[in-house]
């Protein structure tokens, strides 16, 4: 079938200070289709669909969009031409209601007044067509991340684009939600909108895509239909190599370990109840559930940042119930937040002031940081995680999405914690560095580091965990280990409420 | 248990409220309070007189209001006060009145712009632009009079601000319609939205498309018209045109937008709530000057309703 | 007896002042108000002071605040802006409060003491111009035998009616005299500190400076200050304005040429005195000139030098 | 196109020097012009003279590096900078020189933790926390004087402000310990880093374990103590305390750190960058004297010499 071409790019290039971050890329799009982009941290996939959108300008090469020669200053002027972009970080108005920010821009308006009756008609319209239902009129900052998503993405449809751009929109949505986004995208393509679809998860591109090109250090590597990929073919195009994408062997703890987190009948009120788990020095325990079931809340209260109504928290048998993250970081608890623009880094600041803040006192002496100890420490970390660019002084805001949460892992490695929770570690991570966490997390269990997971890949939870807890609502509704963890159980067990 | 989980419900719902509805609460106090302590306070005379010279500020206030969602401040409104004030009394010296008003509000527009202009082409923060070119701009005004008073004798000329219309002062006719004008704009059209959107957060504002520069642009224009519509009230009510007059409205319109609980790191805040931050402060200080508080507890006093939340 | 105010036999009853000036946290006005409140105590008067830490505008509300508030028999008004004022005091008329001008005059002729607008009972103060005309003549005295005399004036601010008269009267008492030329003209905001840090910068480009004019004791020994680290200060005279305390005490000790004498005690004094007076019905004079009193001033006039400084007592 | 390329990194690459050593860029710049113009400038004296008279400010504007990194204001200083120089005035003129410092210090000391503690347990804006406290704090320094001159003869008190060492005044000295001191602080402590982290990014911050609360109150007590010294630098200079003195230092220590290149918007800044500020705005000043600039045109001509009078 031979399609119209949307779009088509000619040897773009794009530097950011010193880093040639899009070499000579030459790229086409047919009308009607999804166009996969896929590729390492770092890649490049990013700033190629943030040029389509006319959020940066291309240093050289042309675009064309229509078989017209474009050449856009601002997203306003690509959304003109019908080119919209669902940004990987999320750039949403917080203060506004969800209503407010999809029609940003586009209200209907009489001579500037806005209408608001028919806005709210359209709203209901959009609902209707998307099948994503998110209360109008809450602001946005109330919401969770994964609705906060759903929000760029109605925002995205409601402005009837020609093209979006998705960059890695399931990241951060569960099985269930990203299975309706995909439906929605095959629907729309069905009536002629483009999609360009930035994603880590192979398997989601071999089933949606049409076609696939293959980013490789800012260089397109490989366009062809997705017919012809495989998981293998796509990984060896990325890499250059090929890795195995199998879970590590699990190593199990000694039966007698020591445990080293105890959590008994912790609850906050109205978010989670009763929840008690154990966990045994070098073990590794997943917690399962839905978005929104409270995992991420039982998490920060362990560490501190929430606060909690009833319950205890034991460190190797010693009540420690942290009131705040300082006290959590000296019991030896360290949390990796699920969100590292919000949570984890300071992106204005260099990467090795982000990676020693929790552990200054460990170079300093009194007061006084030992710079060169820092330096020396960081850059040791900072390679061994492989992270691009090595350089320690770079600011965190320079670097790509995956390189960013390899930083944050750096940030708990400088020292290493007696109690590592992991919310959403793999978060926008690419395949082969995805392969390198799934070994570090089992390497530091091994050195007896108790690790609590969270995850909302469950075929990812499984390969990693020793034992599974599931939750619902903010209850514990099963755990599962050995022979038992299996998906279809685990699910299950997801959906059933209270045990 | 029940107890502690309902009490500390209570407690933060407290909260909420107070945050949003304290500037009311401390105004109806204050007005309670003065209601009670002097009969000179509760006339129709004073209270026409509270709203009278509430004008001037409250006017640059409401266009403050829109600077400081969008995430910016103007610090120059103070000079382009003088300036347009200044131009106004030196036409109308002359004799042109009519041309005097219209040259003193074009003129505030223009600065206004050009403030937009600069702060948009040079990707330049508004706190340090507005800082400088209100410097040049009263700098200017300086030179425009030699430092001297413009004597306006012309009795047309200060109907703007000494005369009244149905026993009101004309100053509390254009306070009211600018309010509304700037209540329209914030609330009902897409230009507010792009105002809050703007000051929430600008990416996502590009990415959906709004023109974050002309948005800009219009409100600095915005302010600058505010600022010179107060100037010529001014000039009018005192029948002279001077160089530093209206140097502390930048801080007072600022302030005032605060403490109706408008937040400066933007995305957020009402022009009603700037209105009550206009009327409590002053209250205040007719209060003072009524009840004849000393200067020196007047500071510590005001100070005091500056905090509250 | 504050509380029989229906009383007929109007001695009793106190007399209700409101007082309008420029600034509190100051000495000049604390002098003042001393004057003031010990007079009111003599006279059973009451004065309420207000202060508009020099903001036109408010001074102008404060003045409507206190019309509407209907309490007062009379204002006396020091008037931040002469002539803005006008307006207002019309209104203050209009309804029967008496009204005196305080330190300079109100309406647009700020270099004569005639009171304006008309029903404005007396015009206590001295003009810019005469102030400016005297420290003028001791400029001519510093620099009398002189060749060359080359002067610095630093002004308080030139945004100032009153300041920007006393320094075009100074000019146009020099202007016959082309040896007198003033080669630095800064503005130093009244303030110590600040005419010190303004003139260490001048002496730099003009050691050789002759007379060093102010409008303000306080900026004068700013500048005497620089001129002592510089160790030029034996070879300039000082001439200053207010001839405060610290100022007299310069002129005593010869570290200032001379000062321009202001009396706020004795006029605090006499504006209540003159309110009272008006307020009885009594006849008062149309203006008092400062600069005429003699005592406290020294009979030849108000420049304070070290000749008649043992026959003056600072009133601030 | 291979030439285009080249031009354009070349200007980004301008665009970012500029950017980061622009303050440089205009200190050298004016230094030269003034060099060439007046052979009063450089003079030992001269420069002498032009590093005493930044000490006040630019003591204040180093803590108040810190504060602004840290993402807040300090707006209290300038009324902390005369309470302090008030109460050391009024104990030195009883006789007890050594107390009077101490006890300068020490109250500005306790009046920035005041502030700290303030914005720390209220949860709220440091802007507005501090432009209320400097309004307390100035309204007490008016009672504890009456308003008056608080004349100090003591010719010890005078050493601090008047004396020199080695031929150098001792507020350069204090300037340059001052100096050295946040510079230390902040670029070689973990203090420093928990400053440059709560205003990069408080919440994350906070899940690093860092004390934020800690850290804003010290911050707030270096800006007390900050601007105590140069209460009492400025009142031993001209022997005498007022209740009225500093009221522009504040908004002078922002604008030199913001000119020197640190952004308002917390989290990036240094402490060389907030000198160089100091000093281009006090080698303007100094070269307006020297050049005999009329005050009219200062105005202009000082642009961006912002706040200075
Ligand atoms: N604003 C920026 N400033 C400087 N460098 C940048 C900027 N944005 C991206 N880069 C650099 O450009 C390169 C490409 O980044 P990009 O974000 O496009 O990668 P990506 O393929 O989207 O990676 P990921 O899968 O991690 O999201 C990286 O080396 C990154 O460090
Ligand atoms: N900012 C918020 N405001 C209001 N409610 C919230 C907020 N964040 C979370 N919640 C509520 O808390 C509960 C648990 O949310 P949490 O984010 O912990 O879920 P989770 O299991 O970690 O899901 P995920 O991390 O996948 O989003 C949900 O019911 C959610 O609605
Ligand atoms: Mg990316
Ligand atoms: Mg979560």
């Amino acid at each position: 079938m031979n399609k119209k071409q949307f779009l088509r790019l000619e040897s773009i290039n794009k530097r950011f200070g010193g880093v040639h971050a899009l070499k000579d890329v030459s790229l086409t799009v047919e009308e009607g289709t999804v166009h996969a982009l896929v590729g390492e941290n770092g890649a490049g996939k990013s700033t190629l669909g943030k040029i389509i959108a006319g959020v940066y300008q291309p240093d050289s090469g042309k675009i064309y969009v229509d078989n017209c020669c474009v050449k856009y200053h601002s997203p306003r002027e690509a959304l003109a031409d019908g080119i919209a972009l669902i940004s990987q970080e999320i750039a949403l108005v917080p203060q506004l209601t969800v209503i407010e920010n999809i029609f940003l821009g586009i209200e209907n308006n009489h001579r500037g007044l806005i209408r608001n009756k028919e806005i709210r008609k359209r709203y209901y319209e959009l609902i209707e067509r998307t099948e994503l239902s998110i209360p109008p009129d809450i602001p946005v900052y109330c919401l969770r991340i994964a609705e906060q998503k759903k929000v760029e993405i109605l925002r995205a449809i409601a402005r009837n684009a020609r093209l979006i751009i998705m960059d890695e929109p399931t990241a951060i949505l569960s099985a269930d939600e990203a299975q309706k986004l995909f439906a929605l995208i095959r629907k729309l393509k069905s009536s002629g909108t483009t999609f360009i679809y930035v994603s880590h998860f192979l398997e989601e591109i071999l089933s949606l895509a049409d076609n696939v090109t293959v980013m490789r250090d800012g260089q397109c590597v490989k366009t062809s239909p997705v017919e012809k990929e495989s998981r293998e073919t796509l990984i060896e195009a990325m890499l250059g190599r090929y890795v195995s994408l199998g879970f590590p062997e699990k190593i199990y703890p000694e039966p007698d370990a020591p445990v080293a987190l105890s959590v008994e009948k912790l609850s906050r009120e109205g978010i989670f109840y009763d929840i008690s788990f154990q966990i045994r020095k070098g073990e590794i325990l997943g917690l399962a559930g839905l978005v929104g079931s409270g995992r991420t809340e039982i998490a920060r209260c362990i560490f501190g940042a929430d606060p909690k109504t009833e319950g205890n928290i034991k460190v190797f048998n010693k009540i420690v119930n942290p009131t705040s993250p300082k006290e959590a970081i000296n019991a030896g608890i360290a949390l990796l937040p699920e969100s590292r623009k919000l949570q984890g880094l300071i992106l204005k600041l260099p990467v090795i002031y982000n990676i020693s803040l929790p552990h200054l006192r460990k170079v300093a002496s009194g007061p006084f940081i030992k710079l060169r100890d820092e330096h020396n420490r960081v850059k040791e970390l900072l390679s061994t995680l492989n992270v691009k660019p090595l350089d320690p002084w770079i600011e965190a805001r320079a670097l790509s999405g995956g390189n960013q949460q390899k930083v944050l892992f750096a940030k708990w490695l400088f020292e290493k914690p007696k109690i590592l929770i992991a919310d959403e570690p793999t978060a926008g991570v690419d395949v082969g560095a995805k392969h390198a966490i799934y070994q570090l997390i089992h390497s530091l269990a091994r050195e007896g580091i108790a690790i609590l997971l969270i995850s909302s890949d469950l075929e990812e939870l499984i390969g990693l965990s020793h034992r599974i807890i599931t939750i619902n609502r903010g209850r514990i509704t099963g755990e599962f280990s050995g022979s038992d963890l299996a998906e279809d159980k685990i699910m299950h067990a997801i959906f059933s409420t209270a045990s | 248990m029940e107890i502690a989980q309902r009490k500390k419900f209570d407690f933060t719902k407290l909260q909420v409220i107070l945050r949003n509805y304290g500037i009311i609460l401390a105004f109806s106090l204050l007005f309670l309070i003065l209601a009670f302590s002097s009969p000179a306070f509760l006339t129709y005379r004073n209270l026409h007189n509270i709203i009278d010279q509430s004008a001037e500020v409250g006017i640059v206030a409401c266009a403050m209001t829109l600077a400081i969602i969008s995430g910016n401040f103007d610090l120059s409104v103070g000079a382009i006060f003088a300036f347009s004030g200044c131009i106004a009394a030196i036409i109308a010296a002359k004799g042109y009145v009519g041309f005097a008003l219209l040259a003193g509000i074009v003129s505030g527009l223009i600065l206004g712009i050009m403030n937009g202009l600069i702060i948009t082409k040079f990707r330049a923060n508004s706190f340090i632009v507005t800082l400088a070119t209100g410097y040049i701009i009263r700098g200017l005004a300086m030179i425009l009079t030699g430092g001297r008073l413009i004597i306006v004798n012309d009795p047309v000329f200060s109907i703007l601000g000494q005369s009244s219309f149905l026993g009101i002062k004309i100053p509390i006719f254009i306070l009211i319609i600018w309010i509304s004008i700037t209540w329209i704009l914030l609330g009902r059209t897409t230009f507010g939205r792009a105002v809050y959107a703007i000051g929430g957060n600008p990416e996502a504002a590009r990415l959906s498309g709004i023109n974050v520069d002309r948005t800009k642009i219009i409100i600095f224009g915005i302010n600058g018209i505010s600022a010179a519509l107060a100037g010529l009230i001014t000039v009018s009510r005192i029948s002279q045109g001077q160089a530093d007059i209206g140097s502390l409205v930048d801080l007072q319109a600022i302030s005032r937008v605060v403490i109706g609980g408008t937040s400066i790191a933007g995305g957020e805040g009402t022009i009603w709530r700037t209105v009550f931050g206009v009327l409590l402060m002053r209250l205040m200080t007719n209060g003072f000057n009524i009840l004849n508080v000393s200067p020196f507890y007047q500071r510590v006093l005001g100070a005091c309703k500056t905090m509250l939340p | 007896s504050s509380q029989n105010q229906s009383s007929s036999n109007s001695n009793d009853k106190p007399i209700r002042i409101a007082m309008f000036i420029l600034v509190r946290a100051n000495s000049y006005d604390q002098a003042r108000i001393d004057g003031v409140n010990k007079k009111a105590k003599e006279l059973n008067a009451q004065v309420d002071i207000f202060s508009c830490e020099f903001n036109t505008l408010e001074q102008i509300n404060q003045i409507q605040d206190a019309i509407t508030s209907g309490k007062y028999d009379a204002f006396i008004i020091h008037p931040n802006d002469s002539n803005a004022v006008v307006p207002v005091v019309n209104e203050a008329l209009k309804k029967g409060i008496i009204v005196i001008a305080a330190d300079a005059p109100i309406g647009p002729d700020t270099r004569s003491l005639k009171p304006y607008p008309e029903g404005v009972k007396c015009v206590i103060g001295r003009t810019g111009w005469s102030t400016g005309t005297w420290l003028g003549k001791a400029l001519l005295q510093a620099a009398e035998g002189l060749d060359k005399c080359k002067v610095a004036y630093l002004i308080g601010s030139q945004s100032q009616t009153i300041d920007r008269d006393r320094y075009e009267a100074l000019k146009e008492v020099i202007k016959d005299h082309p040896n007198i030329e003033i080669v630095a003209f800064q503005e130093a905001q009244y303030r110590r500190d600040l005419a010190r840090e303004i003139m260490q910068n001048v002496f730099q480009a003009h050691p050789d400076i002759n007379v060093v004019v102010s409008s303000g004791d306080q900026m004068t020994l700013g500048a005497y200050d620089a001129a002592k680290e510089a160790g030029i200060e034996k070879n300039i005279k000082f001439i200053g304005n207010g001839c405060s305390k610290e100022g007299w005490q310069a002129i005593k000790d010869g570290q200032l040429f001379a000062s321009y004498a202001d009396i706020p005690y004795t006029q605090g004094e006499l504006l209540v005195e003159t309110a009272v007076k008006a307020v009885r019905g009594e006849t008062v004079p149309e203006s008092i000139n400062l600069e005429e009193l003699s005592p406290p001033l020294p009979p030849e006039g108000p420049i304070i030098t070290k000749e008649n400084v043992d026959k003056y007592q600072p009133q601030w």
